[in-house]
């Protein structure tokens, strides 16, 4: 296709994967934490739910940079990872998708603990009388009723990966075909006199694809509302 | 299995303080409103943590706080029917009538579903889910759902309030099927007392919070003393029958200790044991044996005891051999025959009026063929 | 009385002292806001209330120009820079040739974004001057402002970084390894102007102030050059 | 008032049509579980926009589909206790039975909502939120919450099922004041005929969607064909009477079509008019005048009619005065007996089997008199 | 104080300030928005979904600069606010205040529809046979209801408005007094070398402040849950 160059259309893929990849991976554990936020009394409590806000507190760059701080390659805990997981972040697509991630983690958190503050728990009793651990009440009730508010935090999560920049460039700088994000091309374009329309191209494509995910996590959201509520 | 419950809790304004142990079958926990029925069977269900308790069934020790044990809900292995339903809202009739089979993974008893779901009059709702259902549907499903969970108790908090008389006519025959054929002993929770009659082994009898009174059926709703609390109008007595034929006309002839009574046909073969529950408003009192009455049973007895309050009415006690029996009568009536203790009466007892639902059977190895009925 | 200078970010400490000592001497201030060269130029279009603005960058001012947003006879060339190559503290001079790619030992060239941000575009051009960047290319790590790559090199995850010698002179954790020739890259500039809404009447003060010998002897201290000579 | 309903709607699987007029008064609406009855109650308040509808109050049109018109919910000035309670959670139970006024503007009537309280016996309930109450005593606020709203009409949906006897002895007569004292029309869903028979003017019997019967209490109730719908047990007749005497031994005499007739003592004074329903299962008859016998009420009557099923029972009506009685008795007895159409029989019938909740005032201009029994 | 200099408590005031407007402008007009999202079908819904959720998915500075073209003061919209409304954004507090408003806009609405989707609606059915019209029902039953969820979607604006830098500054600048905004401030220090100590310094200021707002909104919000699931 002409009206993206290969390169943008690289940046787009890597994009893409970036965003879906943090979803996936931040997702459970986003439900996790939501969990114990929402369901657990435990000391620390609200300083893990600070830790979790962090990102959204934090101007991006800063973010970014207590990522480089952390996880780079000198970085005492980058480099654990890189040496027994063999698990590199820094300058690689892996650590855009560890900064998009990070980033989108409250927005999640706090939709599927909203959802979880919701359900009832007189259903989750019944589970249990009928004989579910607690792990199958979890699985089996808990969690399709709180589909609704998993879908959330997945849309959010996406959208706000597809759209981060700051954290990102910090962490894993812009080097085109292995992290060069679609936010990261549309901010050098803007920063040269008359990149104005190579950058709005790019901010359409990026508004598409996250226009395309969020009308579909719309019908899916639909779908499992309407099971929730009944009908 | 017995039932032994022992619980203390308090909420604000309101102390609940209970023991009692029940033998095996049906236990009815009777009480108005507020009375804390709901509490106590939560508590032992596992879903109310009391300040103090103690719940074992049979050997199983469920809870006992000066152990320090307390099991947790999905191990006391107690099918809950809840006083409002409580279906999940995003499960299928058919996947939440499964529920307890898939989360435990024990085999789904196929046959037994089909029964039960036939019983309680669900096969069209399977696919359906909770919410497009209509209220007795909804207490239906739930009931099975219970049932369905081989529970080793069954704690059912008011299962047929929301159900018509019909429907009730149909599930409790299965629930006295259960009573007889199996071990789970049954915690009952209602405002019937035609209910609780004819299905209770033992009632208690709360207010307040507190246990006012425990023991058999047939002794606690006899108690005249009891009578305001359980409502005049549901005072009665139980008697236990035997069956001894059952004639074409479509009536069952049965020998009691006070003499022969004839009621409508009995799903329980010859040699069968039934319990009558005849409600103290039904039973009319005469001086000599009556004639040419509709009213098939007659009864000879003896007053053992007047007891008459404020009222226009009077509770009479007489002993029909080796039965009790009360009859309500008007304290005019009672003047005008002249009753005290030791006059000899004669029951008369309508056959109608001792309706299906006021009849329990009560023999294990016959129960079975009750099916075909 | 109020001057609102409008200046690239990284031009803050110098320009602070500078603003600072004009305070005490005319006992006017000058309020100063630092973002980059690209958004405060957009904002200079869009009518920001700035009497001067002070870029990294001539093409930016060129387009401000272009537009007629500055008073005319009012540009020029305030000071210049040198572009060097750093690496963190103790790393041994490196000459400019092949051996560079060497020299990152599989790591990263910490870099400006090179298409977009000044630095970026100076260090890529003397890369190219130097028949370097085909080969290094593919191992440059482009940060969104020249500040980032530098904080690259200090923290150690990038060997090697091209920023400016005012950058390097203030960076403790960095040792300039090797600087580039003049010729390698077009002139570093920073071109100041007053803008045509200018209301200020102290602005043509301060920016002689600017041009003076006082100034221009702070601007010095923190590692600027003089104007390079024009064409 | 007179209600006036039309509706037609269709679920997946179930389709609603249901049409009746009923004039001033409780009008019953009966039914199996899942025929319909919430779904009708639910079209009349407008949470349900029917397929076709028209809704007449008075001459108040509340919903026309013809006409397209249909007033929204907060329009209808309809009071709505539903099956399931539906408390608001955040409010506490003051603030819920004070909500209907709050959100109206209209003047909050202390007087009412003393005696409504009072009535249902939640005064240490206010300041309680609805998480924390029994399931009665949730119901109890929501009938409160209903009546305090200052409706045009009420709608019931099973509001007693989950109430014991006595209290619900107790909210019964405050109904009936309602009905006596005020204008306001109330549709009334219930599985209970003791209920239904004692408030009801009229009665209408739905199944499956489908409107089966629509008539006067009196009528509906003593027909034999729908005995089975009502259920056996709960067949009766309802006959009017006039207070003619308070007795001194707590005893009411009344002058009913057939006779005199003696009940324990009615809060209605000498003069009032009362409705007596005297179920089936509890008139037994005798060919001659009975002897010495507790039963006070002895009425002479002609059979009309018997009726008899598969069962062994048989239905007869009699015709007392101009009244019609109902009595269910064998088929034994009736052969014993010899009935036919045409008979001569006395009809015995006990004083307190007519229960403080089957008499039901009728008199309005008594009935305030009433309040202080 | 002297932890922080008198401009940089004039930015911390100028962020609270910022932050706390931003919430409270947004908030109501995310409840209508969020309402509609949930309980409304209409023509151009999922249009109105997808520019709800436009700021999270762009890039800030993208957001910023489509700021700077709609509400600049030379822009149409911008132009005629002030002067029908006297409201000017561009380059003052209240610009600040817009973006941080539509930078968290799409996280309130996520947070109080997903609330909104979770009432049962045989609340407000009851409410309405009881007499409250429609606008009361709203105000009486579903308002209270989704408390957990309006307080959930502040205390994220809050903080987004807390962290939020690219777009205010390419929109409005970074004016010490004016725009500057601790974000701004931050990312100016972190524009010089070695100014990562006082960027530090401001980002304890900002953390402590959100964490403030965070377990006070905590509080509220368990009361409010408590309030709902009844007890
Ligand atoms: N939303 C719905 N969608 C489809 N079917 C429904 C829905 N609501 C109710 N039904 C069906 O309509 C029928 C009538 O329901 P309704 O609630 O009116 O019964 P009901 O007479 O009130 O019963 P009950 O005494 O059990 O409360 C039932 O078969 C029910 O399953
Ligand atoms: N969570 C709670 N906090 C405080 N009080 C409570 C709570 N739950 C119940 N109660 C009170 O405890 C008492 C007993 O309640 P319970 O639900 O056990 O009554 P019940 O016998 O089941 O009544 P019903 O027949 O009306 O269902 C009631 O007065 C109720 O208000
Ligand atoms: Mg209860
Ligand atoms: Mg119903």
């Amino acid at each position: 296709m002409d009206f993206l160059s290969p390169e943008e259309w690289t940046a787009v893929a890597l994009s893409l994967r970036v965003a879906i990849w943090a979803t996936l991976v931040a997702l459970p554990l986003a439900i996790w934490v939501a969990f114990l936020l929402a369901r657990r009394d435990f000391w620390g409590k609200q300083l893990l739910n600070g830790i979790v806000h962090l990102p959204l507190i934090l101007p991006p760059v800063v973010t970014g940079y207590l990522l480089l701080l952390t996880f780079g390659r000198r970085a005492p805990v980058g480099a654990w990872l890189a040496d027994t997981l063999g698990l590199v972040f820094a300058f690689r697509w892996t650590g855009a998708a560890l900064a998009a991630g990070i980033m989108g983690f409250p927005l999640m958190v706090r939709a599927i603990r909203l959802a979880l503050e919701t359900v009832d728990p007189k259903l989750e009793q019944a589970a249990a009388t009928l004989g579910a651990p607690r792990i199958w009440v979890f699985l089996t009730v808990t969690l399709p009723l709180i589909l609704p508010g998993i879908i959330a935090g997945a849309i959010l999560g996406f959208a706000k990966a597809m759209g981060e920049f700051g954290a990102t460039i910090t962490f894993v700088s812009n080097i085109p075909g292995q992290t060069q994000t679609l936010p990261s091309a549309i901010y050098a374009f803007l920063q040269v006199p008359g990149g104005e329309a190579s950058a709005l191209r790019l901010v359409a494509v990026s508004v598409v694809i996250a226009m395309a995910a969020l009308i579909g996590s719309e019908t899916l959201a639909r779908r499992a509302t309407k099971r929730v509520m009944g009908a | 299995m017995n039932l032994s419950v022992s619980i203390q809790h308090r909420f604000a304004g309101f102390t609940l303080d209970a023991s009692f142990e029940t033998p095996n079958g049906v236990t009815a926990l009777f009480g108005s409103s507020g009375s804390g029925k709901t509490t106590l069977v939560n508590a032992i269900a596992g879903l109310l943590r009391p300040d103090q308790a103690r719940v074992q069934i049979g050997d199983r020790l469920l809870c006992d706080s000066d152990q320090g044990l307390c099991l947790p809900p999905h191990k006391r292995r107690i099918g809950y029917v809840f006083q409002e339903g409580r279906l999940f809202p995003h499960l299928t009739v058919r996947q939440n009538l499964r529920y307890g089979s898939w989360v435990s993974g024990r085999q789904r008893d196929q046959a037994g579903e089909t029964r039960v779901v036939d019983m309680l009059g669900i096969g069209d709702l399977l696919d359906r889910r909770p919410g497009a259902l209509s209220g007795g549907e909804k207490q239906r499903v739930a009931i099975g759902r219970a049932l369905l969970s081989q529970p080793l108790l069954l704690l059912m908090d008011e299962p047929l309030a929301a159900l018509d008389e019909a429907r009730k006519a149909e599930i409790l025959p299965y629930l006295e099927r259960l009573r007889d054929e199996t071990d789970i002993p049954i915690l009952y929770v209602s405002h019937s007392v035609a209910e609780v009659a004819r299905l209770a082994t033992t009632v208690v009898l709360l207010g307040k919070g507190k246990m006012l009174k425990c023991g058999p059926t047939a002794q606690v709703m006899s108690d005249p003393a009891l009578a305001p609390a359980i409502g005049l109008r549901e005072a009665g007595s139980v008697l236990t029958a035997t069956v001894t034929a059952h004639h074409a006309d479509g009536l069952t002839e049965l020998a009691a200790a006070g003499g022969q009574v004839f009621l409508p046909r009995i799903g329980v073969p010859a040699g069968g044991t039934v319990r009558l529950r005849i409600h103290a408003n039904d039973v009319m009192l005469s001086l000599g044996r009556p004639g040419r009455i509709s009213a098939l049973n007659v009864l000879p007895g003896k007053v053992t005891s007047i007891r008459s309050g404020g009222g226009p009415g009077a509770m009479v006690q007489l002993k029909a051999g080796h039965d009790q029996i009360l009859a309500r009568v008007t304290k005019r009536s009672a003047t005008l025959l002249g009753l005290e203790p030791g006059s000899e009466v004669f029951a008369i007892i309508k056959s109608v009026s001792v309706a299906q639902a006021d009849i329990g059977a009560r023999n294990q190895s016959m129960a079975k063929s009750d099916t075909t009925t | 009385g109020q001057v609102t200078v409008f200046a690239a970010a990284s031009m803050k400490t110098a320009l602070e002292d500078v603003a600072a000592d004009w305070q005490r001497q005319s006992g006017h201030k000058a309020t100063l806001s630092f973002a980059g060269s690209s958004a405060l130029a957009r904002q200079i279009e869009a009518g920001a209330p700035a009497d001067l603005y002070l870029s990294a960058n001539s093409g930016w001012m060129d387009r401000l120009e272009e537009q007629g947003l500055l008073r005319s006879g009012s540009r020029s060339d305030l000071l210049g820079n040198q572009l060097v190559l750093v690496g963190p503290a103790g790393t041994a001079p490196q000459p400019l040739d092949s051996t560079l790619i060497d020299a990152l030992e599989g790591g990263h060239l910490a870099m400006a974004l090179v298409e977009a941000v000044p630095a970026g575009i100076y260090g890529k051009a003397a890369l190219e001057y130097l028949g370097l960047w085909t080969d290094i290319a593919p191992h440059v790590a482009q940060a969104d402002n020249v500040r980032a790559a530098l904080a690259l090199v200090a923290i150690g995850e990038a060997p090697l970084g091209i920023v400016y010698a005012t950058d390097a002179q203030a960076e403790p954790r960095v040792d300039v390894v090797a600087e580039f020739p003049a010729p390698s890259h077009p002139p570093i500039t920073y071109p100041v102007a007053i803008l045509t809404d200018s209301k200020a009447d102290t602005v043509q003060a301060f920016l002689d102030y600017l041009k003076g010998p006082v100034a221009k002897k702070i601007f010095l201290r923190h590692g600027f050059t003089e104007p390079p000579q024009h064409k």
